[in-house]
């Protein structure tokens, strides 16, 4: 009797509910923790791309200090940011470099576009080597606009993007 | 086999010992361009810059706009010395289209040029200090030069792309009471760039790393074509305000700042020096510009140009001659608009500097050459 | 809280923390208990007030506060309390993120900014804890031509060395120490070794020229600084007559020897922020010529692990010229002696009784060493922080001449100081000690 | 122009006569530099224009060596600033434009040497294969060396000795026409 219970298919079933009911339990908490932790520690890559990182240094420096949010400047390799801000132009050198730097980034990443030029191509819409926004090219996040932005609005953005992560779900990480 | 591959891409054959280096275009160290490094050990033993990034075919789209129209994307190039980068593009255009300037406005242009040449001096120190691995040097020039930043807010209405020039003279008159606020910000700055030599210029490591390091000797520095800081570090005094004066500089008494040593040392020097002498052409244009007056010679949306003409026109930017080459065919857009930057022409003077020198010192050899890389692209 | 994410509120994630408690004592009270009862059963228990404790007595006991006091007291003085928590690890760990976060805000209030702000509130205090938070949740990177074991355990050796080190520093009078070993500082020396290694085979098993770079330098620096910081040593040695750094640190009840061994604390100072990696002497990570050095290729926890070691590194180095130059936990007793009663009685406030003998879990002495230890650490770690807002980097072979030159000379200069005070009967027999 | 200063008002014309003397007086040094040329090599140079500080040479291709040799050795300029290429599809030319100063000698520091010349133009181009192509003036001046790479990728004007004749600005596999050419039309225009 009691053996006709116990088969590896009730123990898989038992195994699968009992793992539902951990996640459930785990996964707000968690999910909270995890997500309010991306909230505060974004550190972009060091990637320049036009001129619009005359502003994103403006950004960090001591009237603006975006180290307030937990965005630190300057941070040495890419295997350890979270957040590309794409300064302005791509053009058609760069894209697939952009591209590389994105791919080397460890899961999860986020992306701004700077600048007038990131979104949609901006001054240089007619240019032969400039790329028309950079969707195209990576997924992005978060768009501010201007040419160039005023730091205010790249820190605006960050506060945007910050409410994003906490739409988002925690659950990919690993 | 490297006839067939497309010029830029055939490979070298490099001994095994020499490691190959890609610095940039992400790099920490590199800006917007990539510098293919080989080194044998701690010895760079050859250099190829590989600027381009951001091209973004400006002089192409030149010849699609005319004279007013070209104005905003001409300044794009280095936004934080906006106007000095418009300006021979302005003084071409004007002898072009055969307009005069207005007494105030040259003076208006000389003030505003000046304040963005410390704009511009003031962030390439920050990133210097960053590229030293201090990055106190990064945050004080950093925050200083916001106060000028808001002298030029208030003069032209926009952060950093000003547009302020237009042929013709400068676009809006200065606003009241701007005199007073500039002498007082201006003083100011003063005072704090001074307090950058306890921390920075008299540091005993920054001296150390960056004496008889890239040294450029005279000959070198002529042969080569460098200009601005780069030149005047290696001891040759060439400055275009003096030698060349457009506008009223020749009303001012400018002097320029020379060091003969050639160094990094010194190519780090001499802008902050220059900086010091811009705020006293700036105190002195202050007291003698015309209390009253016209500061732009209208113009019509889509002007006429007098018939075809080439003019090359030149002027001193934060990064050293900045030339404009136009060559006009009477149409109302110019037929061709070369800009003979300074970043581009220090360039050169890279792979030379940094053979035979240390990898530690290809921070410092590389930035002190005063290269803006969107200004070498453009 | 904000409009976009209704649900992102800090009152929904105490409910499902309470959810969780009450499914949590749930299951503790019908699994957890029986389970542990089970595990109590093939533990060596500790003996209290003559009695061997049981695990039915430990579970009765846990009822009653003054019956449970002992049990603490035992279980504070096994090995693995030491290891964990107090002398070791724990109290590491915290003074390490202490360190982490104080260098960012005093490097921000050095250039005039702010630093961390807005999380936790009150000044940013929970930035560490967002930080290595995010850390935990990213995906690690392994490079597909690394050597993947050595790759892997770097970090975690790393992080274990470290807390090797951590393991030989005393931090009060009465054995408040993990390995209270008669050659410790050999074992320092001997722990410090280990650090190049680590290095230059994790920087070699990612298979990239950047950390390749940083690791050979890394390499270079840390084996040029060991021998001047060896020598440096060796004053105190020969004044002391010890290598135990208990008896090291006790012996300086009277004056520490920064007074005889300026030269050797100087010398000491300065190869210690080259094993360190701290600028000016970062040149290992430094960042505008190679990236990040033998970083580079670490991701996630990962990265994560090797900044705790390296701070744990930091703070047992400071605690080592603590314990070395400047007294160790020697200073006036500022810790009030606690009352007799207190101590046979318990706490009698009033209406109010709590009869606990034993309450105050350590004793007058210990507590005291601690505070003094903690102050001078922390002190010393200030000035370790310090260079970072100061000065820019230095070149590699100026690295190197500085240290094969200029510190081993003035480390043996240093030895002969202390060798001159011994013979001249200033120290020593005879002497002031 | 506005309609004010199409009428001169009598200021703009006393300045305007004041620049006609000017224009007579100030030349004298940039007639010598003109005259030293015309001397030296005849008819192979024709001055351009004379403008204030502004010298302009046209030369043809075959001579261009020479008469940079002579500018850098008799007249003491000793760098050029920039190196420009403009398209004349009508003409079937493309002009290479040296922009050359002087460090070294005080009186030519406000002077700039427009030397010019021509290379023939392909209506198909294959940079690098086809006629046009310019003798390098890099043995002459070394700073031209980045400049003349810009021309090439730019306009397709392969400079014959030129050590290095790589692509510098464009992305590595950019397979259209030189952008800078006339025929190379930019988006939507």
């Amino acid at each position: 009797m009691l053996k006709d219970l116990v088969t590896p298919e009730n123990a898989n079933v038992f195994v699968g509910k009992l793992g539902d009911i951990l996640e459930k339990a785990i996964d707000k908490p968690l999910g909270y923790a995890i997500n309010w932790g991306r909230i505060w520690s974004l550190w972009p890559v060091h990637i320049e791309t036009a001129c619009c990182s005359v502003e994103f240094g403006a950004a960090s420096s001591p009237r603006y200090d975006v180290e307030r949010f937990g965005i630190i400047e300057a941070f040495g390799s890419l295997r350890q940011c979270d957040l590309v801000v794409v300064q302005g132009t791509i053009t058609r050198k760069m894209a697939p470099r952009l591209r590389l730097v994105y791919d080397q980034m460890p899961e999860p990443k986020y992306v701004i576009a700077m600048g007038a030029c990131a979104i949609t191509g901006g001054l240089y819409f007619d240019s032969y080597n400039v790329l028309p926004g950079i969707d195209g090219v990576i997924p992005v996040d978060v768009y501010v606009p201007g040419c160039p932005p005023r730091p205010e609005t790249l820190i605006q953005g960050c506060i945007l993007l910050q409410e994003k992560i906490k739409r988002m779900k925690a659950r990919k990480f690993v | 086999m490297t006839a067939e591959l497309p010029p830029g891409l055939a490979l070298q054959k490099v001994d095994e010992r020499i490691m190959t280096l890609n610095v940039g275009p992400q790099h920490p160290g590199s800006g917007h361009m990539r510098i293919v490094v080989q080194i044998d050990g701690d010895y760079i033993v050859a250099c190829d810059p590989d600027p381009g990034y951001v091209h973004r075919g400006e002089e192409k789209m030149a010849e699609y706009r005319n004279y007013i129209t070209n104005i905003p994307h001409l300044e794009r190039p280095v936004i934080h010395d906006s106007c000095n980068v418009l300006y021979p593009y302005v003084l071409g255009a004007e002898e072009i289209l055969g307009i005069e300037v207005p007494e105030r406005a040259k003076y208006v242009r000389v003030i505003a040029s000046e304040l963005n040449r410390c704009i511009y001096t003031q962030y390439w120190l920050a990133i210097y200090g960053i590229f030293l691995g201090h990055s106190t040097m990064f945050m004080w020039p950093a925050g200083d030069r916001e106060l000028l930043i808001d002298l030029m807010e208030k003069m032209s209405g926009a952060r950093v792309t000003h547009a302020h020039f237009v042929p013709g003279g400068v676009r809006n008159d200065l606003p009241a009471n701007f005199e007073d606020a500039c002498l007082r910000q201006v003083n100011y700055f003063e005072k704090r760039i001074k307090e950058y030599a306890a921390v920075f210029y008299d540091n005993p490591i920054l001296i150390s790393r960056t004496k008889d390091t890239g040294v450029l000797s005279k000959q070198d520095a002529i042969r080569l074509g460098t200009t601005g800081s780069v030149l005047r570090a290696s001891g040759v005094d060439y400055d275009l305000r003096i030698k060349e004066p457009y506008d009223v500089y020749e009303e001012l008494d400018v002097h320029t700042n020379v060091m003969k040593e050639g160094d990094s040392y010194a190519r780090s020097k001499v802008p902050w020096l220059d900086m010091m002498e811009s705020c006293n052409i700036i105190r002195q244009a202050l007291q003698k510009m015309p209390k009253s007056g016209s500061v732009r010679t209208k113009l019509k949306p889509n002007p006429k140009t007098k018939g075809p003409e080439t003019v090359y026109k030149r002027v001193e930017s934060g990064r050293g001659s900045l030339g404009c080459y136009i060559v006009s065919d009477g149409k109302t857009e110019p037929y061709r608009v070369k800009m003979s930057v300074g970043s581009f022409r220090n360039l050169i003077a890279l792979p030379y500097l940094l053979k035979g020198e240390k990898l530690g010192n290809m921070p410092s050899v590389y930035w002190s050459l005063n290269y803006w890389p969107v200004e070498a692209d453009r | 809280m904000s409009v976009l994410a209704p649900k992102f509120k800090l009152s929904e994630f105490i409910k499902s923390l309470f959810d969780n408690a009450f499914w949590a004592l749930l299951l503790v009270s019908l699994v957890g208990l029986p389970l542990i009862q089970v595990v109590l059963f093939y533990i060596e228990m500790p003996v209290i007030n003559g009695e061997l404790l049981t695990p039915f007595l430990a579970l009765t006991w846990l009822a009653d506060p003054s019956r449970s006091l002992p049990i603490v007291k035992a279980f504070m003085a096994t090995d693995m309390f030491r290891v964990m928590v107090f002398p070791g690890f724990g109290f590491a760990a915290l003074l390490a993120a202490g360190t982490i976060f104080v260098e960012r805000k005093m490097l921000a209030k050095l250039q005039l900014r702010v630093g961390p702000f807005y999380c936790g509130k009150i000044e940013g205090i929970l930035q560490l804890a967002g930080d290595g938070l995010k850390l935990i949740s990213k995906e690690i990177i392994i490079p597909a031509k690394a050597d993947k074991p050595i790759f892997w355990a770097a970090p975690v050796i790393f992080v274990a060395t470290a807390a090797a080190f951590v393991a030989l520093i005393p931090v009060a009078p009465g054995g408040w120490v993990v390995a209270d070993v008669d050659l410790g500082l050999l074992g320092v020396f001997a722990i410090i070794g280990f650090f190049p290694i680590i290095t230059i085979l994790s920087a070699w098993s990612a298979n990239s020229k950047f950390p390749f770079i940083g690791g050979i330098r890394a390499l270079f620096q840390m084996v040029s600084f060991e021998i001047p910081l060896i020598l440096s040593l060796l004053g105190v040695v020969i004044v002391t007559g010890t290598l135990n750094l208990s008896e090291i640190s006790a012996s300086q009840s009277f004056f520490p020897w920064i007074v005889f061994l300026p030269v050797g604390a100087i010398v000491f100072f300065i190869t210690m922020l080259a094993e360190l990696e701290r600028i000016p002497f970062d040149l290992p990570e430094a960042e505008s010529e190679i990236v990040a050095g033998w970083l580079t290729e670490f991701s996630g926890m990962m990265y994560g692990l090797v900044q705790l070691g390296t701070y744990l590194k930091l703070y047992a180095f400071a605690a080592l010229f603590v314990v070395l130059f400047l007294g160790g936990w020697n200073g006036p007793m500022i810790v009030p002696p606690f009352p007799e009663e207190i101590l046979t009685e318990g706490i009698v406030l009033g209406p109010v009784t709590a009869k606990f003998p034993g309450l105050p879990l350590f004793d007058q002495a210990m507590l005291n060493g601690t505070l003094w230890f903690v102050i001078k650490t922390v002190g010393v770690i200030f000035f370790i922080l310090l260079p970072r807002g100061v000065f820019p980097r230095i070149r590699i072979d100026m690295l190197l001449s500085l240290g094969w030159t200029k510190l081993i000379g003035l480390a043996f200069v240093n030895i002969f100081i202390a060798l001159g005070l011994l013979y001249a009967g200033v120290l020593g027999p005879g002497g002031l000690q | 122009m506005s309609e004010e200063t199409e009428k001169p008002t009598p200021e703009t014309t006393e300045k305007s006569v004041a620049k006609q003397e000017e224009v007579i007086e100030l030349p004298a040094l940039e007639k010598g530099l003109s005259e030293k040329l015309t001397s030296k090599f005849g008819e192979k140079t024709s001055i351009a224009f004379v403008k204030e500080n502004r010298v302009r040479v046209d030369v043809k291709k075959e001579d261009v060596h020479d008469v940079a040799e002579f500018i850098r050795d008799e007249m003491n300029f000793d760098h050029v600033e920039s190196v420009t290429g403009v398209d004349f599809p009508d003409d079937k030319e493309i002009e290479v434009v040296y922009h050359i100063g002087s460090y070294t000698d005080n009186s030519l520091a406000n002077q700039v040497l427009t030397l010019a010349t021509r290379a023939p133009r392909e209506d198909i181009p294959i940079p690098g294969k086809d006629g046009t192509r310019l003798p390098t003036l890099r043995d002459i001046f070394y700073s031209v060396e980045f400049h003349e790479r810009e021309v090439f990728e730019m306009l397709g004007v392969y400079f014959d000795g030129h050590p290095d004749n790589r692509r510098l600005l464009l992305p590595e596999d950019w397979a259209d026409l030189p952008p800078l050419r006339k025929d190379f039309a930019i988006k939507g225009r």
